[in-house]
């Protein structure tokens, strides 16, 4: 019974990421797209706060969207997987439901 | 879960007149009520502001609509989970927020509260328990 | 499996029907079916016909109108707050009292009881907005 | 003490444009000028006549509508916002071959040019936004 | 050669507030309005850092979107002076620009 | 002040592409640009991403402008000031920016780069000097 969360603002900007991992839980998983990416890149201050996440949650990004943002891959913190719209789906299909942070 | 009735969740998150989506996520709780499924509405982070007691818009022209969530009620929505993490860092306590009663008709319409304070491993696995959640 | 998708804001101003155009493609393309999507809040303002994006953009309501079109999928502008943002079909304009309408071809105007229908009648639901 | 006023989101979703109404209000009672408000991003679409709010809500168009009347307040809408949101007069529908328009009295569409215009010659600049 | 910054989103959910807090130099004004009026209020996770500034800045909040928010003028923060749209304008009109924190 | 001549800065605290301001910004400083006005673009906050090197909206269906911040030095919009603070917070450093130049016609058309990395207090100080604020 698992959800699949969904994070679309920047972490830096607004408060939905932190509030999102304040109520996710173990074994649910976190999409990061739209300006949500920037939540999923290395070296930023809110960076361990997710990374320390990634062992009971399951992240990912969206791949579009962090390249529209100059994010590269190697850039993406360490447990983070990134995925097109077809996964997205997929991850959607594969949980009990979503969970919109908007 | 019971053929055709579904657990839907109403998540509020933002505040009051700023924006509209406390009033239009207002508007589809009314209209959901009529469809008989299982209703709850969370409140948390800015979304707890909907609920303070003593608004009064005359200042800015913008209709006050925070007496609408006592009348939910009568629709036999009930169950207003408010988070208190989300209370303290904004200042307030559950005696800030209005009273919002609804008639029990299994317990002999006895008058009870809607809102339940809850705390946030309360709210989180909550919302893990529904089918559908909306977010405003 | 059945997908419901909620679309919550305004096209170009907000990525979120962007986002929900290439979600539902890439679920109708993937086997999975999408049987409605519903525009609330800003979202009405997707299904207007008058917009006209500059040469080297996309074309938001072009793209929801073809899709529509191709999949069968139902465009559900709430009414309530398409009356709130000017958005009318030709027999609102009429009720109203209003001398003219603005809503794309594919769209239709209803209630909020579509949305909550939605959530009923599809397996998952899935919001796009701010 | 002359105002230029820029609101930069949409009617009812947003409280900018109520914001940026009571703020020019005030300013006009108080003996002040504003010479003009300029519509930016999602603030075009202030200047629909299509819009039709609950009749125990204010019409935020037609106080807009009431108040340039009044005190011969020049509301621009930018051209190129509003032409990706759909908001158009009845030269630009003509010219685009929409075959209906929605602008409301009282409001013009022009280039943002006059946004900057209004920096040089007004005293003070403020912005409604999100 | 005053600003009056103008803070129109609530603290909790968005870093409009701190961000100006971090701009704005001594002597200047800020005006919390809309959303933005929770910063005006006592007892929050954010009251002490905009209390702290009551000092070398001016704080202002509309009056009118206080009460619409059921923060009663007992509730602000010491310092801060509850104004309505006539006073904005003025402080409008007596400082030498405005910032908005959008 | 010169007649006539203000100093106009268009600050820029938000992402691109997530919300349209970035673009609409743009669109403002483009069309300023043709007035003769003293003009200057802040950077701060999550407005450093707009500048980010390496943008590739293929996959979501969205122009890339960041280009054309490269082209605003032939309009004479050469005063890019970004804050070193925003940058650092957000885990990125001045290699992560695309390199915008200009040539400055008062030192015989010398190629010369737009960016201006500031301090927070520097930042202020410019702010505060400015005639004309516009935010989006």
């Amino acid at each position: 019974m698992a959800t699949l969360h969904t994070v679309n603002k920047s972490p830096f900007g607004a408060s939905a990421l932190q509030s999102c991992l304040n109520h996710a839980k173990d074994g649910d998983a976190i999409l990061m797209f739209e300006d949500g990416v920037y939540g999923a890149a290395q070296g930023t201050i809110i960076a361990d706060a997710v990374a320390a996440k990634s062992g009971s949650l399951s992240l990912y990004v969206l791949k579009g969207d962090a390249d529209a943002r100059g994010i590269a891959d190697a850039r993406l913190i360490e447990g983070v997987t990134p995925v097109d719209y077809a996964g997205f789906v997929e991850l959607a299909a594969s949980h009990d439901r979503t969970n919109n942070w908007l | 879960m019971e053929d055709n009735i579904k657990k839907f969740l109403y998540v509020n998150r933002k505040a009051p007149y700023g924006t509209i989506y406390a009033l239009e996520a207002l508007e589809v709780v009314l209209i959901g009520a009529a469809f008989d499924q299982d209703v709850s509405l969370a409140f948390l982070d800015d979304g707890v502001f909907q609920l303070v007691k003593g608004q009064n818009t005359d200042g800015i022209g913008v209709k006050n609509f925070s007496p609408t969530f006592r009348a939910l009620g009568d629709y036999e929505v009930t169950k207003f989970y408010v988070e208190k993490e989300s209370l303290e860092e904004r200042g307030l306590t559950a005696d800030d927020l209005q009273e919002i009663m609804y008639e029990d008709e299994d317990d002999d319409y006895a008058e009870k509260p809607s809102i339940r304070l809850v705390n946030r491993a309360e709210m989180a696995d909550m919302m893990a328990e529904q089918d559908v959640v909306l977010s405003f | 499996m059945k997908f419901g998708i909620v679309v919550s804001e305004g096209p170009y101003t907000h990525q979120a029907s962007d986002s929900a155009y290439n979600f539902a493609k890439a679920a109708l393309e993937n086997g999975h079916e999408v049987p409605r999507v519903f525009f609330y809040h800003d979202g009405v303002n997707v299904g207007t016909r008058l917009s006209i994006p500059p040469q080297d953009e996309r074309n938001i309501q072009k793209q929801w109108s073809a899709l529509a079109g191709e999949h069968n999928v139902d465009l559900v502008i709430c009414i309530a707050a398409a009356q709130r943002r000017g958005l009318l079909d030709e027999k609102e304009a009429t009720r109203q009292g209003k001398d003219a309408n603005n809503i794309a071809e594919g769209f239709r105007i209803s209630g909020l009881g579509q949305l909550i229908e939605m959530g009923i009648q599809t397996d998952r639901l899935i919001t796009f907005g701010d």
